[in-house]
C-alpha cells in the first residue's frame, strides 16, 4: 500500500536519530581541535630528517649529504650543501654532513622517493598536518633546524618501521664491528708474526 | 472615518491611475494589485469582512497570478516598445472621454440627494477607532453569507459554478497548444 | 459637496470606473485593456458595497451577495480574457488589440 | 495580584474544571501582564498600545522561535545523520558553548554582514520588496491564530478565510524574487515555484473546507471552541480523531510541506541542484529574510493545522487541563514543526512532474472525496447505537478506500530500484 | 437492542452496496469484493438480530414505515418496510445462513477466474431476497421476487460456457415467469379490488380487515369468489419459485451452478420465498385457495421423493428432496398452519444448506464428481463431513426426537392430521416420510459406505477449515433449531402466530402419529439399508446396476426419466408454441409487413410531390428575400470595424449623450 514505505523510512531516521545519543559508536564526528584521530602507521606526508640523539640534533643527523634525494626529488623542493669538514657517523666512520639542507613543503609532493633513495635511513616520512602557516614562502621552507627530529620520534610515529630500520642499522654496525674486530685481529696477528717482541697498541680501542 | 475612506481612495485611485500609465507590464500589474488591495481596505472598511478576504484570496491570489503568467507568456516585441503616433491621439481622445464620463456620473451623484435614501436612525460615526463597523450598520456575518448562498441564492450559486467550471475548461482549451507537444499548462 | 460617506463612495466608485475606462481606453496592450474592464467591474463592486452600506435596508447581505457573484464572474472572465490573449498571441505574434481586427466586415 | 491567587490555584490543580481552567491565574498570566503595562497610561490610547504590544510579543516569540527551529532543525538534522550538528557557537566573549545555544545569533550577524548583492540589470525596487512583501504577509498570517484561551491577536468572523487570503500573497513575492533578479534561471524557478504553490493551494483549501463545514464557522476562535470536550476523559474531540479529520489532517500537512517549499518538496529552491531556484540573486540579509518568512510561514500553517483539526490550544485530557493553554498550543507546534524537520531529514526530493501529479491526481481528489466524507458524517451526527458503529465503518472505508485505489493508481509502475547492472 | 422499522432498509442495503462495490472494483479486486460481501452479509446479520430482538419484544405487532414513491395522477404509488416475527426469522435465517455460505465459497470458489463476479452476485441476490422480506408492500416485493429471479438465473448459469448450465439458467428464468405472470394478474387484480398493495397501513393494508372484509363481499367469477381467484394467482408465483407442481422442473436443472449457490438459492433461501409469499399474505387466503394448495403441495411431496429415489447425482437427489420439502411446507400451509409452514422453513433451511454444502464439500474433495455412483467410502476419508452430513440427513429423515426435521415434520403432519379438509394431503405426506427415509439411506450408503467406486473417490481428502467451519456451525443448528417448536413448547409457533404466551401440550397428546411416523422412517431407512446398505460390499464398479433397477427395471427407469415431464411439456407446451411462433411470423410478415410497405409507397410519393412544389414554387420567392437580406447584412458589416477601442469609446460616449439628455431632459 502507498505509504508503507515512507513509514520504513521514517522509522529508520528515528531509529538513527535516538542511537546517536545511547549509542556512542555512531557518532563518527570527531571535534577536531580538542580531539585527533589516531593516525593510521602508515600515514606519511613530508619528509624529515633522522637524528640519533634528541639532545644534540645537528650533531647526529644520519645523513652524510650524498644528495641523492637532491637529485632523485622530481618536484625537485631538496636543497643540499655539503658540509666542508667530516665527522664520524653512528658506525664512527669519518662522513661528511649537510651544511644546508632545505626542503620546500609548498612544493614537495609527499612521493616518498627521496625516503626509497636514502641509502643511510637518514630522510623518513612525517605525519605532521597541523603546518598551515601565514607566511607563503620563507615559513614554508623548511631548514635543517626544522626537519631534523629524533630517532625517538621516528619510533613513536612508524614503530614497525623504525624498529626494522633499527635492526638493519645494528645488524650492519654489528658487521662493521665484527669486520673491525676481524681486521683489527687479523692486523695484530699480523703485526704479531712480523714483530713479536714489540705489541703494538691496536688502532682502535 | 471619512479620512479613512480619503485615503484608501487616494491610494486606491493613485495605484490604479500609476498602473494603468506605465510602460513596463509587471510593474503595472504589481500597482494593479496594490489596488487592489486598496479596495479590499475599502471593503474591510465598509464591514463587508469576507468581501474584503475573498477579494484578496481571488484578486491577489489568482487573478493576478494569471495576469503575470499571461504577461510572461507574450513576450513584447520590439516594435511594442515604440510610441506609435496614433496612441497618443487615442490616449487623448481616451482622457477626454473617461473625463466626460466622470463628470456626468459625478454630476448625477453630487446632484442628488441621499439623504431620504439613508436609513433613519444611523448614529453618528465614532471617530478614530480605525475601521471598525458602525454598531447599527448592516452586518453580514459569514454565517449570514453561507446561509444566504445556500437558500435564497443557491440557482446563482449553482450557475456560478458551472460557469466557472465551464470558464477554466475554456481557458484550458484556448490557451493550450494544438499539436501533439501540447504540454503546457494552462495557469 | 457633502462630506456624507455614500457620495464619497460613490465618487470614489466612478472615479476607479472612469480610470478603467482611460486605460481600456488609451493603452494598446490588450492586458492592460483586460486590467482596465477589470478595475471597471471593480468599481461597480465598490457601488454595491457601498449601498448595501449606506443605502436603504434591504434584505440582508443582498450587497455582498451580489459582489460575491461579481468577483467569481471576474475572475472567470479574467481567466478566459488572458487565455484568449494567449491564443491571439499565438496567432498574430503581439498582443495590440488595434491589430486584432481581421473579422471587420 | 496578591499570592492567594497562584496558591488556591496549586491548591485545586488536578480538578480544576474547565471554567475554573479559564481563570487560572497561569492561563490568566499574559492578560494581567500586558494590563500591567498598559495600566500607566490614559484609557484612549491603552488600545492601541494593547495592540503595538501583542504585535511586539509576536515579533518576539516567533522570531525566537524561527531562530531556535533553525538550530534545532541543523541539530536533529544532525543527529539523525549520527553528527552531532552546530555545538560549538559560544556566548560572545566567553568560551561558554552550551551546546551551542548562539549559532542563531551567529548566523544573524553574519548574514547582516554580508555583502548584499544585486545584478546590475536586476529591478531594484522589486529586487528589494520581494522579500519585504514575503516577510510582512506570512507576518500577517499571525493574526489570527488562537494561541490559548485568552489569547486572539484579532478575532475575525472570517479569520481561516484571512489567513488563508493572507497566505495567497506569498506567491506574488515569489514572482517579484524570479521577475526582479533578470536571471533567465531565477525567472524560470520562479514559474515552477508558482505551478508548485498553486498546484497545493487547492488541496490545502479543500483539507479545512470540512472542518468549516462541521464546525459551522469561519472564526478560528469558534472552530477550536467546537473541538471542546473529551469521550470518557481521555479522547479529546479534535478533528483529527475523526475519519475526515484524519485525512483531512493529513492533506493539510502535506499541502502544507509543499506551500513551505519543505522537503521532499523543495524543489523551488533545491539547494543542491538549483542553486536556491529564485533566490538565485540573493544574498546577505534579504536571503535571510526570505529564509524567516519560509519558517514563518511553516510556523504559521502548523499553528493553523493545530487551531483545525489538532483541538488549538485545548489540553488532550481534563486531568492536565492545569497546564496553561498557551503552553499545550506551544507543545502541538513544537511537535508539528519536529515532524517537519523530520519529514525533511527522511524523505528525497519529488520530480517536478511527480509533484504536480501527486497534488492534482492524488490529493485533490482526496480532498474532494472527504468534503463528502464530512458532510455525511454533519449529516449522520445523530446515528446511534449499532448505528454509530456503521457511521464509523462508513466514514472510514471512505478515507480509506479512495486512498488505496488512487494509492496503487499513483504507485503504478513504481517499484524499488533494481540496479540492473550492478550485481 | 431495538430497531425501528424506518431502518429496516439497511438490511437489504447492505449488501447492495456490496454488490456495488463488487460491480465497480476491478477484476484483480477478488479480496476487496469477498471481503466486503461478507462483512456487509455479516453486519446485516447482526441488524437482523436487532430487528429479532424488537420484533419478539411485541410479537403481534405489525411494525412498518410506508413512503410515497410516486404519484400518478391521482393515485399514489406507497412503499414500505414491515417488521413483525415472520419477517425477523426469515432475515435472520437468510443472513446468517447466507454469510456461513459466502464464507464456504470463498473456499470452493477459490479457484475460479470469476470469483469476483460470483461474490457481486451472490451480494446481489442476498440483497434482492433481504428486500423481499422487509418490503411491506405487495409491489416491492414483486420487485424484489423478479431480482431474486434474475440474480438465481446468473447464478445458475454463472458457468455459461458448459451449454447445460446455460440451459438451465435460461429454463429457471423461463420456468418461473411462468409463475410470475400468475402473480402479477393476481397483484393487478387485488389492486384493483383493494385500491392497495401494502401489506400492513394502519387498517387500510390489504391483509387488514377492511381490505379483506371488501373482497370477501366481491362478486364471484366463474365459479370462484374474487379473494378465491387472487389467492389462487399469487400462488401461481409461488408455484413458480418454490418448485411446486407443475412447475417443479427448473428445481433439479438448476443444480448446474456452482454448489454454494444450489445451496444458498435452490434449498435454503429463494426457493423459500414462495412459502414465505404463501405465509405472508395467508390472511388473503380463502379455504378454497387454501385446498387447492393443500393438494398441490403433497403432489409436489409425493412426486419429489419419488422421483428422488432413482436419481444418480448427488446435487440433484438434494434437488428433489428440495422439491418435496417445499411441497410439505405448501402442504402445511393449504391445511391452515402457516407457522408449523414457516417453522419447517427455517429448520429445513439449516439442514439442507448444510446437506448442500455437505454435498459440495464432498464434490470438491472429489475432483467435480457428482454421479454416487463412482463416489462411496468417504466416510473414513472426510470423517467431518460425513458426520454433518448425517447430522443434515437424519435431520432431513425425521429421525425422532434429537434432529429438528422431525420436529418440524411432526408440525406439519398433525397440522394435516387435525385438518377440516381433505386428508389426501396427510396420507401422501404419510407415504412421502417413507420415500424421504428411503432415498436418503441410498444416498448415505452410496456415497459414504461401502468401497470407493472410481479414482477420485479413493484419492478424496477433507477439505480446508474455511469450509468444513460452516458445516460445523449449520450441524448445531440442524439439531439445535427443533427444539424451538417442539409441541411441549411450541415457541417458534407462538410467535410466529403473534402470541406472547406458549401454550405447550404433552407429548403423549399425539402420541399415535408420533409413533406412526416413527415407524414409518423406520420402515423406509429399513428399506433402504436393506436394499443398498447390505449389497454395497458386492459393488465395487461405478457400472454395476442399481439394486432397485433389477428389482423393477421400467419403473426405476421411468423415475430415473423423472416421470417423463420434460419430455410431456416438450411434446404439449411446447408443440402449441412453436405453431404460434410460425403462425405469428407467417402474420408478421405478410399481412402487417403488406401494409407497412404499402405506406411508406405512399410516404415516398408525396414526398416526391413535396419537393418538386417547394423548388418550383416557394424557392424563387425565397432566393430574392435572402438576396436583400445579404446585401443589406453587409451595408451593416462596415460598421464593424474591428477597432475594440472604438466601440468601447463608442459606448461611453453614448453613455455620456444619454445621461447629459436624461439629466438635462429629466430637469433634476
Amino acid at each position: 500500500m502507498l505509504g508503507t514505505g515512507l513509514l520504513q523510512g521514517l522509522g529508520v531516521t528515528a531509529k538513527n536519530f535516538v542511537g546517536s545519543f545511547h549509542d556512542p559508536a555512531r557518532l563518527t564526528t570527531i571535534e577536531y581541535p580538542e580531539v585527533k584521530t589516531k593516525l593510521p602507521e602508515a600515514y606519511r606526508n613530508f619528509p624529515f630528517l633522522v637524528t640519533e640523539n634528541a639532545t644534540d640534533p645537528m650533531g647526529t643527523l644520519r645523513c652524510v649529504a650524498c644528495q641523492i634525494c637532491e637529485k632523485e626529488c622530481p618536484p625537485q623542493c631538496i636543497y643540499i650543501e655539503k658540509s666542508k669538514d667530516k665527522k664520524p657517523d653512528a658506525t664512527g666512520k669519518p662522513q661528511l654532513f649537510p651544511a644546508v639542507f632545505a626542503i620546500d613543503t609548498s612544493v614537495c609532493m609527499s612521493c616518498q622517493i627521496c625516503v626509497e633513495v636514502c641509502p643511510f635511513e637518514a630522510i623518513k616520512m612525517d605525519q605532521v598536518y597541523e603546518i598551515a602557516t601565514t607566511d607563503r614562502f620563507s615559513a614554508l621552507l623548511l631548514n635543517r633546524e626544522q626537519l631534523a627530529k629524533s630517532n625517538a620520534y621516528y619510533h613513536e610515529i612508524h614503530p614497525t618501521e623504525a624498529a626494522e630500520v633499527d635492526a638493519r642499522l645494528a645488524a650492519e654496525r654489528k658487521a662493521a664491528e665484527e669486520k673491525a674486530a676481524a681486521a683489527a685481529a687479523a692486523k695484530a696477528a699480523a703485526a704479531a708474526a712480523k714483530a713479536s717482541p714489540v705489541a703494538k697498541p691496536p688502532l682502535t680501542a | 472615518m471619512t479620512a479613512a475612506l480619503v485615503l484608501i481612495a487616494v491610494f486606491t485611485l493613485a495605484t490604479a491611475a500609476v498602473a494603468l500609465s506605465l510602460r513596463n507590464l509587471i510593474h503595472s500589474a504589481l500597482l494593479l494589485i496594490a489596488s487592489w488591495f486598496g479596495i479590499a481596505a475599502f471593503y474591510l472598511w465598509a464591514g463587508a469582512e469576507f468581501v474584503a478576504f475573498a477579494q484578496v484570496l481571488v484578486y491577489v491570489g489568482a487573478v493576478s497570478m494569471v495576469v503575470l503568467f499571461a504577461v510572461l507568456l507574450t513576450r513584447r516585441s520590439r516594435a511594442d516598445t515604440v510610441i506609435a503616433p496614433d496612441s497618443v491621439a487615442r490616449a487623448i481622445s481616451a482622457v477626454i472621454t473617461g473625463i466626460a464620463v466622470f463628470g456626468v456620473l459625478g454630476a448625477a451623484i453630487l446632484n442628488t440627494s441621499f439623504a431620504r435614501l439613508s436609513p433613519a436612525g444611523v448614529p453618528p460615526l465614532p471617530s478614530g477607532t480605525g475601521v471598525s463597523p458602525v454598531i447599527s450598520a448592516p452586518t453580514a456575518t459569514v454565517r449570514d453569507i453561507g446561509m444566504q448562498l445556500m437558500s435564497t441564492h443557491a440557482a446563482a450559486l449553482l450557475i456560478i459554478g458551472i460557469l466557472l467550471t465551464v470558464a477554466l475548461l475554456g481557458a484550458v482549451v484556448l490557451a493550450a497548444q494544438d499539436g501533439p507537444e501540447s504540454k503546457q499548462e494552462s495557469p | 459637496m457633502s462630506l456624507d460617506p455614500l457620495p464619497l463612495c460613490l465618487l470614489f466608485s466612478s472615479a476607479l470606473f472612469c480610470l478603467g475606462l482611460i486605460g481600456a481606453l488609451a493603452r494598446s496592450n490588450t492586458i492592460l485593456v483586460l486590467l482596465g474592464i477589470e478595475l471597471m467591474l471593480n468599481a461597480a463592486n465598490l457601488n454595491f458595497i457601498a449601498f448595501w452600506r449606506y443605502g436603504p435596508v434591504t434584505s440582508p447581505a443582498t450587497g455582498v451577495m451580489f459582489v460575491i457573484f461579481s468577483i467569481a464572474v471576474a475572475a472567470a472572465e479574467a481567466a478566459v480574457g488572458l487565455a484568449l490573449i494567449i491564443a491571439v498571441y499565438r496567432h498574430q505574434k503581439n498582443i495590440r488589440l488595434q491589430e486584432a481586427n481581421r473579422l471587420k466586415g | 495580584m496578591t499570592l492567594s491567587g497562584p496558591l488556591t490555584f496549586l491548591l485545586q490543580l488536578p480538578l480544576a474544571s474547565a471554567a475554573g481552567a479559564a481563570d487560572a491565574f497561569l492561563e490568566r498570566l499574559p492578560l494581567v501582564a500586558r494590563d500591567w503595562v498598559t495600566s500607566w497610561l490614559p484609557e484612549p490610547w491603552r488600545w492601541l498600545v494593547n495592540s503595538l504590544l501583542s504585535i511586539a510579543v509576536i515579533l518576539s516569540v516567533f522570531g525566537l522561535l524561527f531562530a531556535y527551529v533553525t538550530l534545532a532543525e541543523r541539530k536533529i538534522l544532525g543527529r539523525i545523520q549520527n553528527r552531532p550538528g552546530p555545538n560549538r557557537t559560544p556566548i560572545p566573549f566567553t568560551k561558554l558553548r552550551f551546546f551551542g545555544l548562539a549559532q542563531p545569533f551567529a548566523d544573524g550577524v553574519k548574514s547582516l554582514t554580508k555583502e548584499d548583492v544585486v545584478p546590475r540589470g536586476a529591478d531594484h525596487l522589486l529586487h528589494f520588496l520581494a522579500p519585504v512583501v514575503l516577510l510582512a504577509f506570512s507576518i500577517l498570517t499571525f493574526a489570527v491564530i488562537p494561541y490559548g484561551r485568552h489569547l486572539v491577536p484579532v478575532e475575525l468572523n472570517a479569520g481561516v478565510l484571512y489567513f488563508f487570503a493572507a497566505g495567497a500573497a506569498t506567491e506574488l513575492a515569489v514572482f517579484m524574487a524570479g521577475w526582479a533578479s533578470r536571471n533567465k534561471y531565477s525567472l524560470l524557478a520562479a514559474m515552477r515555484a508558482l505551478a508548485q504553490l498553486i498546484s497545493y493551494e487547492l488541496p490545502l483549501l479543500l483539507a479545512w473546507v470540512p472542518v468549516v463545514l462541521v464546525a459551522g464557522s469561519l472564526s478560528t476562535t469558534e472552530i477550536v471552541a467546537a473541538q471542546a470536550g473529551w469521550q470518557f476523559n481521555v479522547i479529546p474531540h479534535w478533528h483529527v480523531f475523526t475519519p475526515w479529520g484524519a485525512a483531512g489532517f493529513a492533506i493539510f500537512m502535506i499541502a502544507a510541506l509543499a506551500e513551505s517549499n519543505r522537503s521532499p518538496f523543495d524543489l523551488p529552491e533545491a539547494e543542491s541542484e538549483l542553486i536556491a531556484g529564485h533566490l538565485t540573486e540573493y544574498s546577505g540579509f534579504k536571503y535571510a529574510l526570505f529564509f524567516m518568512a519560509e519558517y514563518f510561514g511553516m510556523i504559521a500553517l502548523s499553528g493553523m493545522a493545530i487551531t483545525l483539526f489538532l483541538g488549538g490550544w485545548h489540553a488532550p485530557s481534563p486531568y492536565v487541563e492545569f497546564i496553561p493553554s498557551y503552553v499545550w498550543f506551544m507543545g502541538k507546534l513544537s511537535a508539528l514543526l519536529l515532524g517537519f524537520i523530520w519529514i525533511r531529514a527522511t524523505f528525497p526530493r519529488l520530480r517536478m512532474d511527480q509533484l504536480t501529479r501527486f497534488a492534482w491526481k492524488f490529493l485533490v481528489p482526496l480532498a474532494l472525496i472527504n468534503l463528502g466524507n464530512a458532510a455525511f458524517w454533519s449529516l449522520s451526527f445523530h446515528w446511534s447505537g449499532p448505528f454509530q458503529i456503521l457511521r464509523w465503518l462508513i466514514s472510514v472505508l471512505v478515507v480509506v478506500g479512495p486512498f488505496v485505489l488512487l494509492g496503487r493508481k499513483l504507485s503504478a509502475g513504481v517499484a524499488p530500484r533494481v540496479y540492473r547492472y550492478a550485481v | 437492542m431495538s430497531l425501528s422499522a424506518q431502518y429496516l432498509w439497511v438490511i437489504p442495503a447492505l449488501p447492495l452496496v456490496a454488490a456495488a462495490i463488487g460491480a465497480l472494483t476491478p477484476r484483480s479486486g477478488r479480496s476487496l469484493v469477498a471481503g466486503a460481501a461478507i462483512v456487509a452479509l455479516a453486519l446485516s446479520f447482526f441488524i437482523s438480530c436487532a430487528a429479532l430482538s424488537t420484533a419478539l419484544a411485541n410479537p403481534a405487532a405489525h411494525l412498518t414505515h410506508n413512503f410515497t414513491w410516486f404519484e400518478l395522477g391521482n393515485d399514489t404509488v406507497r412503499l414500505g418496510w414491515l417488521l413483525d416475527p415472520l419477517t425477523a426469522f426469515m432475515c435472520t435465517m437468510v443472513t446468517f445462513v447466507g454469510t456461513l455460505i459466502f464464507i464456504f465459497s470463498l473456499g470452493y470458489m477459490h479457484e475460479d477466474e470469476n470469483f469476483k463476479q460470483f461474490f457481486c452476485f451472490l451480494s446481489l441476490f442476498a440483497a434482492a431476497m433481504l428486500g423481499l422480506l422487509v418490503a411491506n408492500s405487495l409491489l416491492l416485493l414483486f420487485i424484489c421476487w423478479e431480482l431474486v429471479g434474475l440474480a438465481s438465473y446468473l447464478l445458475i448459469g454463472f458457468w455459461f460456457h458448459k451449454p447445460s448450465a446455460a440451459a438451465a439458467a435460461k429454463k429457471a428464468f423461463i420456468t418461473t415467469r411462468i409463475g410470475d405472470l400468475g402473480f402479477l394478474l393476481g397483484l393487478l387484480w387485488l389492486y384493483d379490488s383493494a385500491g392497495s398493495l401494502l401489506l400492513y397501513d394502519n387498517g387500510n393494508g390489504v391483509l387488514e380487515a377492511t381490505a379483506l372484509g371488501a373482497l370477501g363481499s366481491a362478486a364471484t367469477v366463474c365459479g370462484l369468489s374474487v379473494a378465491s381467484a387472487i389467492g389462487l394467482l399469487l400462488f401461481c408465483g409461488a408455484v413458480g419459485k418454490s418448485g411446486q407442481f407443475p412447475l417443479h422442473v427448473w428445481l433439479p436443472d438448476a443444480m448446474e451452478g456452482p454448489t454454494p449457490v444450489s445451496a444458498l438459492i435452490h434449498a435454503a433461501t429463494m426457493v423459500a420465498a414462495g412459502v414465505f409469499l404463501m405465509a405472508r399474505v395467508y390472511p388473503l387466503l380463502t379455504p378454497d385457495a387454501l385446498q387447492v394448495i393443500a393438494i398441490i403441495g403433497a403432489i409436489t411431496a409425493l412426486l419429489g421423493a419419488t422421483i428422488a429415489v432413482a436419481q444418480y447425482d448427488l446435487k440433484r437427489i438434494l434437488a428433489f428432496s428440495t422439491v418435496s420439502q417445499l411441497g410439505y411446507m405448501m402442504l402445511a400451509i393449504g391445511v391452515g398452519a402457516p407457522s408449523a409452514a414457516i417453522f419447517h422453513l427455517l429448520t429445513h433451511a439449516f439442514f439442507k444448506a448444510l446437506l448442500f454444502l455437505g454435498a459440495g464439500s464432498v464434490i470438491h474433495a472429489a475432483h467435480h464428481e457428482q454421479d454416487i455412483r463412482q463416489l462411496g467410502g468417504l466416510s473414513v476419508k472426510m470423517k467431518l463431513t460425513f458426520a454433518t452430513f448425517a447430522i443434515g440427513t437424519m435431520a432431513l429423515v425425521g429421525v425422532p426426537l434429537f434432529f429438528s426435521g422431525f420436529w418440524s415434520k411432526e408440525a406439519i403432519l398433525h397440522a394435516a392430521h387435525a385438518t377440516a379438509g381433505s386428508h389426501f394431503p396427510f396420507y401422501a405426506a404419510l407415504v412421502g416420510v417413507v420415500l424421504t427415509a428411503f432415498y436418503n439411506t441410498r444416498l448415505i450408503a452410496e456415497t459414504f459406505f461401502g468401497h470407493g467406486r472410481s479414482h477420485a473417490a479413493e484419492h478424496a481428502h477433507e477439505n480446508s477449515a474455511v469450509m468444513t467451519t460452516p458445516l460445523v456451525i449449520l450441524a448445531f443448528f440442524a439439531i439445535a433449531l427443533g427444539f424451538l417448536g417442539t409441541p411441549v413448547y411450541p415457541w417458534l409457533q407462538a410467535r410466529l402466530s403473534g402470541e406472547t404466551a406458549v401454550h405447550g401440550h404433552s407429548l403423549l397428546d399425539g402420541v399415535g402419529l408420533l409413533v406412526l411416523s416413527s415407524g414409518l422412517v423406520a420402515l423406509g431407512i429399513g428399506a433402504g439399508f436393506a436394499l443398498y446398505g447390505r449389497t454395497l460390499r458386492l459393488r465395487t464398479k461405478a457400472t454395476a446396476p442399481d439394486p432397485l433397477a433389477i428389482a423393477a427395471p421400467r419403473t426405476h427407469a421411468f423415475l430415473g426419466d423423472r416421470l417423463k415431464f420434460d419430455e410431456l411439456y416438450a411434446a404439449t407446451f411446447g408443440v402449441v408454441n412453436t405453431f404460434l411462433a410460425t403462425a405469428s411470423d407467417w402474420f408478421d410478415r405478410s399481412v402487417w409487413g403488406g401494409i407497412v410497405h404499402f405506406l411508406a409507397l405512399l410516404g415516398e410519393f408525396s414526398g416526391t410531390v413535396n419537393r418538386e412544389a417547394d423548388e418550383q414554387g416557394l424557392n424563387a420567392g425565397f432566393d430574392a428575400t435572402s438576396e436583400k437580406l445579404r446585401a443589406s447584412g453587409q451595408a451593416y458589416s462596415r460598421a464593424q470595424t474591428g477597432d475594440a477601442h472604438g466601440y468601447l469609446r463608442f459606448l461611453a460616449v453614448g453613455f455620456v449623450v444619454l445621461a447629459l439628455v436624461a439629466i438635462l431632459g429629466g430637469g433634476a
